[in-house]
């Protein structure tokens, strides 16, 4: 149940065929698999935007990364688990995230990967500053108080 | 001793992104952020985590605690 | 918004990779995608299964997955789809069907991705017939009457 | 003339796939249903298409039709 939190560009469907690969061969032992990938938008909020900082807590995101993950796999019958996020500087077009579910059923799939994915955007610390052509400005997240602790 | 860590905004607006100070009893989270930064108070859109774990402003603080301060997440992509 | 029957194998992965870059090239203007991909499994019900023969009716099958995709276009903001489906001769472990939705937002993306697999399961004439080690038996689908046609 | 055609394990069971017929007025699907395979009544588990929509078995017929029908769709992967 990997998580990875990547300074470098990646190739989100490369990742998921290698890991499927690696994890489970050419067994069919699953038989859903459900993926989200978040991808920098060139526009945010009326404004182009040319590029995006992501600053995130070594240490601090990847251990609730993992803890998303695993209490999604305590929630429903999960197979295997992926997520990796991107930190640093990023070019509209490339990859953010990705979230990656495997499991014998397809609701399960759906339905982890979909959690993963909410709990991911309000727990893990990570924090955007975009560049715009008029300078830069820090994205303003919804969350208001402390989001309860999962550990 | 206890670390102090800022992230992203607080960070560039309090211009220091960790510090050491010396741990004194009864210390909580909440002090710490009144101590460094001179504020009265924990502003609504500041969260605070004790040792990576997010926790309320009130939490009392250990000897080699790391305690962060850091303004609401952004993660995932912009797509709502 | 394609829609492919397939009677070879297919590698779903990089099917999505290559229809992204064909679609929208480097550019940022989607932020969700959402993946589905169902794989032949080698156990059902409790019996190993050696591989699978599907079946589709020609014509029709293309022509209710076009709707499918359409009717979610039009509940939901979709920048485009893709559905590929296998049929003929299935091996476990090899893609049966990959469902791919892309969005600028996350929330369309899931549900439009989870419709449609939910609506081709219901809706498209496919039929599957297992190869056991005890012989050859049709999957029977749990759908009674006639499905409300969409077209 | 009008297009039959069988899908599935309805084609193994009555042994043909397709065959064509002369149209006759008033036939509605369900009579060529009855007409070619004996049966006074469509079974609950096989489904109908004219020109490849669903249809109710009551369907008028028309020249120039092709009239399908095949067992419930076992479509997507094994996957629940």
């Amino acid at each position: 149940m990997p998580v990875s939190v990547r300074a470098a560009p990646f190739e989100p469907y490369a990742e998921v065929a290698s890991h499927q690969h690696a994890v489970f061969g050419a067994s069919g032992q699953f038989g859903a698999t459900a993926v989200f990938v978040g991808t920098m938008r060139d526009f945010n909020e009326g404004d182009s935007v040319q590029g995006m900082t992501l600053e995130h807590y070594p240490g601090m995101t990847e251990r609730h990364l993992e803890t998303i993950c695993a209490t999604a796999s305590g929630q429903w019958p999960l197979l295997e688990t992926l997520v990796i996020h991107r930190v640093g500087d990023i070019s509209p077009g490339e990859a953010i995230v990705l979230v990656v579910v495997w499991s014998a059923h397809r609701q399960a799939a759906f339905e982890a990967c979909r959690e993963i994915m909410e709990a991911l955007k309000s727990q893990a610390p990570f924090w955007k500053k975009e560049r715009l052509a008029t300078g830069t400005r820090w994205v303003t997240g919804n969350t208001a108080g402390y989001p309860a602790s999962k550990s | 001793m206890i670390t102090l860590k800022l992230f992203a905004s607080l960070a560039e607006t309090h211009g220091w992104r960790e510090r050491e100070r010396t741990w004194v009893a009864g210390t909580r989270v909440i002090d710490l952020w009144c101590a460094e930064t001179g504020q009265s108070g924990l502003p609504a859109r500041v969260l605070c985590a004790r040792n990576m774990d997010y926790c309320p402003p009130e939490t009392p603080v250990f000897p080699g605690d790391e305690i962060a301060f850091f303004p609401p997440v952004t993660g995932g992509s912009h797509a709502r």
